[in-house]
């Protein structure tokens, strides 16, 4: 691991200037504006950055984890079918903007995308991506990643470590951006721009505004022995209730969440069978049909889909990963169309055995 | 494999399923080299409803019962029976007359009714056994392709059988019923369209029925929560496919 | 001379479902019948009871051919009831969304429907095989007019979702509609070989005097909305519709009979069009019409094919022109409901389309009523059958009877429609 | 080797096991390549625009050939049972974890299979036999819905005539015209017959989630320890290697720690029939 490079404070003219020079040579993909809410999108000018926006709607995780890749393409040839395989692209872009859940959302996906057997599609995408962080100073009402340690301030993930999963860090002070450089091609994407040394004052005001953020945070996770709170009540009768009275299977929750990884491989033909594209695409264990297998469904129930989302994110994942399978970013909450919320289930159960 | 034989009969409906099906865009000069249509009168004066078919269309709504009969002799006549279409699966648009007394909606139209031989408008899968269900309204062309190429390959279809959300959120889109509180049908109703409307900055109004299993109560109490008065409610979920069971639960909490 | 009957159960290859009896000689006025036996699904009936914003969606399904007619007339007449005023930029994109769905239709009518008549065959497939390279042809012609339907009227050509009271969900953005724009200058060269095409058909000939009647207006070739003309001194607003025609039920046939009032039958469609303001047409849609032969006025209702085929031609032209000078304003839809009664009337591809609705202050349907080109060409249609059958009263059975069908099928009958 | 791509495999043989079953003989198709596996693990065999699903070894590894069993109930295994001699069809694998070879080695062996069930396990019974001296007594109990869908019947009696091994079958019913004259019962059933349950042991189960919920309760209930119990479970999987998510159960993944699993790692977790 690189070493971190010496910060430095960028004036917001210095900074647009220097994106503006990145803008003729790389893709920038970073959060716009659109109907009000922030996406990560392919921007042609830098002015339609919003740099102050609270959570996009599709993680940058997913940016990088397509909803749709083509795996590979078999051809007829007499009568046999040639398997032709497909390549990500491999020209450099810059995901930009990313917010310190989010880049541990990348972090926490590429477990299981690049472990021991490796996606090449995400790992591809993913090598083409250089990330430049933003801490983030604006948590919408549903985010808790400060619960998890994952933000709103990036910190090496769950503490230790060196800093991973992004090549430079921004941070809006005052005087302009304090830039934290991770990596060399990191480094390189700043060559030309001059940085002044941060002044003790921008190191203040930024723990500062670290402090300032955390305060506005009201919701919250006792995410102490939460792993193990969940497992010893599977058959709690909230998952129940709320699975029924309340969940969609819409998948919504899911969809939106930067750690979901499952996905679906389908197959189509073309009219004359000469082609066939084999497709992989997000999928969602709260559908339906999900778990279902030949001869039954193992989660029929909209309980059991629902229990296997929370603790999967809450509980599973630890002994999976070592790791929570949620970085608190608040998009399964605020995204559901019946507002069902996993710290508000998580904290019912609690609740409960505190009292018993 | 052998050019499979269609047979495409044509009930209670506007036909676009048809139109979508033989006409459609840039695949018309394959659908033709790769089925051969044995009866549809839209299509061709050749040909005869004897069959035998390989598989047989069914477009529109059953609102007739000589309807439901030539549709159970024809079922007879084919290894498979697909209703395409919102009429034929879910009833569609023609079943909104279900929702008031056949003889109240009869006589708004016509001044004599004794010429009328009309029943209450069901799916085809009231009277006869299907063996998939090609929804849309009209048809979807993923669906479409996917049954035509699964008769090719000689293996069952694999229908879409989840939610327009699931399309709604591959596209990237943003959730308009939370961010908007449009009163979005997209968590009830089937996909296959692309999440046509939500992309389109529009509430889908449920035009392919609903995903079967759909939680309809919950997402109209959603509605209600949303402030939406009973009436509406009950529209929403009688548009399309009323006479489904997952629709009626909807409705039925605001009738 | 014994009496003899023709009959055909189940005409193929139109939109819907009809049989035709004629009893040859005879006394053809009472029994030459086009029993359109498509079941009635009571639009006028369910409409009743269900909102405003709900009605374009549910009439498009009407007619799964001519979708944009229905929803762009009933939204209109919707409008006028609640005194929404559509802006400049809606007006335009409406036309040529309508535009795209008249070309759109007359090919599928010319190539699919009508064609194999000429050619021969049951059906284009049998035809395929044969002329490949004229359905080809058609393929691409329709292809784009489709995706123009779609970018415009919102994400498909069939039943599309963007066309709302007050305008569009979402406007297309400019790029779509340029490249849309080179696209139909691609096709024009095939839109002008369909027209020699069908000029080249051999159709039979049938002369006779009858009212056509299509809308006008001073500025363009009127599509969606205009003055109700007709040859036979016909000039009323649409709010007349009503003292200009009267539409009856007749018990053989599920559609109803539209008449003018105390005159009779009439005719709408490409060729009532082109009869009636021939000169809105773009010069270069006239000279080709000159030089395949197209004289006014043309009283051959074989002839609408050709009328069909000069429509997609100027419909091209048109939308060459609007595309190029459409300048696009973010708008949103802005209705404030309130009570009213609305008419309105518009060119379906097929011709006459009328809708007409009172709302209550809810915005919630209390009376329809929808009367569509196949019901106005109903009478005219059978009279035309009559002078047929006599003009062909020594030749074979089948051969008058294939007559009857390719006659029925020149007017391009929709009898989903007609019925609803 | 991008191991999502699948590798080309020809049929060499088919043959019918019972009328729904059938046993593809298969040879990867690039003769340089050779597939080593464990018993137990399994393969994604797939077609071409019908799709892929996971199917175990049913034959010991070190062949040049390798051999798949296959019920016909779906779109994929339809297709599969449809293959001729000669056709060509694709795998990608081996993937998942085998039998516990090692730690059975010394040990009694208590072998129950239902149905498909014994499609896995045969492989490893091929090994044991083959090795017969690592092992101590054996006992195979094998219980089909009726006698026509008991699987490789030739070498069932072939091993009910090994020294120190036991074969007990069973059925569920007997149709009429039948030959059969054995018991006829669930498969716990035989729990009761005198040298069935040894001490020692190592239970390995394979078979429909509701009779292996059976046969480890049977078990528990005879005092035999759960960490002894190892189970080979169906889910629904995509990819084979703990990405597409299906097969979850709790925090295991059927496709990578299991299919076969120790029954203590299992026991507790939800959506399961066990
Ligand atoms: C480790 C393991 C080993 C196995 N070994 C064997 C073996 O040796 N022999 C054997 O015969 N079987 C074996 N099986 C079982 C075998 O994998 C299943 O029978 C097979 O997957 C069925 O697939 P299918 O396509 O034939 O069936 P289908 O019924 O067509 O599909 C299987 C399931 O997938 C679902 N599905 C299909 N398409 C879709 C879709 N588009 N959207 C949503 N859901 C869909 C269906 O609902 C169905 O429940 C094994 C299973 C596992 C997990
Ligand atoms: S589980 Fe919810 S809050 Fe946690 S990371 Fe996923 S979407 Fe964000
Ligand atoms: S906009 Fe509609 S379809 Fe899309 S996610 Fe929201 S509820 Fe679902
Ligand atoms: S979003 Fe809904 S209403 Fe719109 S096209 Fe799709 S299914 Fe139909």
């Amino acid at each position: 691991m690189v070493e971190p490079f010496a910060p430095g404070i960028l004036s917001k003219e210095a900074l647009d200037a220097r994106l503006d020079a990145l803008l003729k040579e790389y893709e920038i993909v970073a959060p716009v504006n659109r109907r009000g809410q922030a996406h990560f999108s392919k921007i042609i000018e830098i002015s339609e950055i919003e740099w102050g926006y609270s959570s996009s709607v599709i993680p940058p995780s997913k940016v990088i984890y397509q909803a749709e890749q083509l795996l590979m393409r078999f051809v007829n040839q007499d009568g046999s079918y040639l398997v032709v395989e497909q390549h990500p692209p491999s020209r450099q872009r810059i995901l930009l903007g990313v917010h310190p859940c989010d880049i541990h959302g990348i972090l926490v996906l590429e477990r299981t995308l690049v472990g021991r057997w490796q996606d090449s599609w995400y790992a591809g995408e993913r090598k083409r991506s250089l990330i430049i962080g933003l801490n983030c100073q604006n948590p919408g009402p549903d985010c808790f990643c400060s619960s998890f340690g994952t933000g709103p301030f990036y910190a090496p993930w769950m503490g230790q470590g060196p800093p991973e999963g992004c090549d430079l860090f921004m941070t809006e002070l005052m005087s302009g951006y304090l830039i934290e450089t991770f990596t060399e091609a990191g480094r390189r994407l700043l060559e030309g721009s001059e940085l002044t040394k941060p002044t003790d004052s921008d190191l203040v005001e930024k723990d500062e505004r670290h402090k300032k953020t955390l305060d506005q945070f009201t919701k919250h996770l006792n995410t102490d022995g939460l792993d193990a709170l969940l497992n010893r009540h599977l058959e709690h009768p909230v998952w129940e209730r709320v699975g029924e009275d309340r969940c969609l299977s819409c998948t919504n929750c899911t969809m939106v969440c930067p750690t979901c990884y499952c996905y679906d491989i389908v197959d189509r033909a073309q009219l004359d069978l000469k082609t066939i594209l084999r497709w992989r695409r997000w999928d969602s264990c709260q559908d339906q049909h999900f778990a279902e297998v030949h001869f039954g469904n193992f989660r029929p129930s909209r309980k059991a889909r629902l229990r296997q989302f929370v603790c999967h994110k809450l509980s599973y994942w630890m002994e999976q990963y070592g790791c929570y399978g949620c970085v608190g970013c608040g998009r399964c909450i605020h995204w559901c169309p019946t507002g069902i919320d996993l710290t508000e289930i998580a904290a019912e159960i609690r609740r409960e055995e505190i009292r018993l | 494999m052998e050019r499979p034989r269609i047979g495409i009969f044509k009930y209670s409906c506007c036909a676009g399923c048809q139109f979508q099906l033989i006409y459609f865009q840039e695949h018309l000069l394959e659908t033709f080299g790769a089925v051969d249509i044995v009866y549809g009168r839209m299509e061709t004066s050749a040909g005869s409803e004897e069959g035998p078919f390989d598989v047989v269309l069914i477009e529109g709504a059953i609102t007739e019962s000589k309807q439901a009969d030539q549709l159970k002799a024809v079922r007879g006549r084919s290894k498979y029976l697909v209703p395409i279409g919102s009429c034929a699966v879910n009833g569609g648009i023609p079943a909104i007359k279900n929702l008031t007394p056949e003889l109240e909606v009869e006589q708004r139209v016509y001044s004599r009714i004794e010429p009328i031989h009309s029943v209450r408008a069901h799916p085809a899968d009231e009277y006869v056994r299907v063996d998939a269900y090609l929804r849309g309204c009209p048809v979807g062309e993923t669906d479409l392709i996917e049954l035509v190429t699964a008769l090719l390959l000689g293996t069952r279809p694999r229908m879409i059988d989840y939610c327009v959300c699931v399309e709604c959120k591959r596209r990237g889109n943003t959730c308009i019923l939370v961010a908007e509180g449009a009163p979005c049908m997209g968590p009830v109703t089937n996909a296959g369209c692309g999440a046509l409307c939500p992309s389109n900055h529009r509430s889908c109004y449920a035009c392919w029925g609903p995903m079967p299993g759909a939680n309809a109560p919950a997402l109209a109490r959603k509605f209600e929560a949303m402030g939406m008065p009973p009436d509406e409610i009950v529209r929403r979920f009688t548009e399309f496919g009323c006479p489904t069971l997952e629709f009626r639960k909807g409705a039925e909490l605001y009738e | 001379m014994t009496t003899k009957t023709i009959t055909v159960d189940y005409l193929a290859r139109v939109e819907g479902e009809t049989a035709i009896e004629v009893r040859v000689p005879g006394d053809p006025s009472k029994v030459v019948r086009l029993r359109i036996f498509e079941p009635p699904r009571f639009f006028e009936g369910f409409l009743v009871g269900r909102r405003y914003d709900e009605v374009g969606d549910i009439v498009a399904r009407i007619c799964g051919i001519c979708p944009v007619s229905h929803m762009l007339t009933a939204i209109r007449a919707l409008e006028k009831a609640m005194g929404v005023e559509p802006s400049e930029q809606t007006i335009l994109l409406r036309r040529i969304a309508a535009l795209s769905q008249v070309a759109a239709s007359h090919l599928v009518h010319l190539y699919m429907l009508a064609m194999p008549d000429y050619m021969g065959f049951d059906g284009a497939a049998e035809m395929l095989p044969f002329f490949p390279d004229r359905m080809q042809r058609l393929v691409r012609m329709r292809k784009v007019f489709n995706d123009l339907t779609a970018v415009v009227a919102g994400g498909r050509a069939l039943h599309p979702i963007g066309t709302v009271v007050g305008g569009f969900t979402r406007l297309p953005v400019r790029g779509e509609l340029l490249a849309i724009r080179e696209r139909l200058l691609q096709i024009r060269a095939d839109a002008r070989e369909t027209v020699k095409m069908v000029a080249d058909f051999e159709t039979p000939t049938l002369k006779g005097d009858r009212e056509y009647v299509a809308l006008q207006s001073a500025d363009s070739y009127a599509i969606n909305q205009g003055r109700l003309t007709s040859n036979k001194g016909l000039d009323a607003s649409e709010d007349d519709y009503y003292n200009c025609f009267e539409e009856q039920q007749v018990d053989y046939a599920m559609a109803k009979k539209v008449t003018v009032r105390r005159r009779g039958g009439l005719v709408v469609g490409a060729l009532a069009r082109l009869n009636l303001k021939y000169n809105a047409l773009f010069p270069s849609v006239r000279d080709l019409a000159r030089t395949v032969g197209f004289r006014l006025p043309d009283e051959n209702p074989f002839h609408n094919n050709l009328a069909q085929s000069l429509e997609v031609v100027q419909a091209i032209e048109e939308c060459v022109e609007m595309l190029g000078r459409i300048e696009l304003r973010q708008e949103e839809p802005r209705v404030t409901v309130r009570p009213g009664e609305g008419k309105a009337v518009t060119e379906a591809p097929r011709g006459l389309l009328h809708h007409w609705y009172v709302i209550n202050r809810k915005g919630v349907v209390e009376k329809a009523n929808i009367i569509t080109p196949t019901a106005h060409n109903f009478v005219n249609i059978e009279s035309d059958l009559h002078r047929l059958v006599l003009s062909m009263a020594d030749q074979p059975l089948d051969a008058i009877r294939k007559a009857c069908e390719m006659l029925v099928r020149a007017y391009d009958p929709c009898f989903s429609c007609s019925v609803h | 080797m991008n191991w999502i791509l699948p590798r080309e495999a020809v049929v060499v043989a088919v043959k019918t096991e019972t009328p729904d079953t059938k046993t593809l003989t298969l040879r990867l198709r690039n003769s340089h390549e050779r597939l080593d596996f464990k018993p137990g693990q399994f393969n994604m065999v797939g077609l071409p625009g019908i799709g892929e699903a996971p199917i175990t070894f049913s034959s010991p590894s070190g062949n040049e050939t390798f051999q798949h069993t296959v019920r016909a109930v779906g779109r994929v295994t339809r297709a599969l049972t449809a293959l001729k001699g000669s056709d060509v069809l694709h795998v990608r694998g081996p993937f998942g974890s085998g039998w516990p070879e090692d730690e059975a080695v010394g040990k009694n062996l208590l072998i129950v299979a239902g149905g498909m069930g014994m499609v896995p396990l045969r492989p490893f019974l091929l090994h044991v036999f083959e090795n017969r001296i690592k092992f101590g007594r054996i006992v195979v109990l094998y219980g089909a819905r009726t006698p026509d869908d008991m699987l490789f019947r030739d070498e069932v009696t072939v091993w009910a005539e090994q020294a120190d091994t036991k074969v007990l079958l069973t059925v569920d019913e007997v149709p009429v015209g039948s030959t059969w004259t054995g018991p006829t019962g669930v498969v716990t059933e035989l729990f009761d017959h005198p040298g069935v349950l040894l001490d020692d042991a190592l239970a390995l189960t394979c078979g429909p989630e509701l009779m292996m919920r059976f046969v480890v309760r049977g078990l528990l209930l005879r005092q035999f320890p759960a960490s002894r119990i190892y189970l080979s479970l169906e889910r629904r999987m995509r990819c084979g290697v703990a990405q597409c998510g299906h097969c979850q159960i709790g925090p295991k993944y059927v496709c990578q720690d299991g299919p076969v699993f120790c029954y203590t790692d299992l026991r507790g977790w939800p959506d399961t029939l066990l």
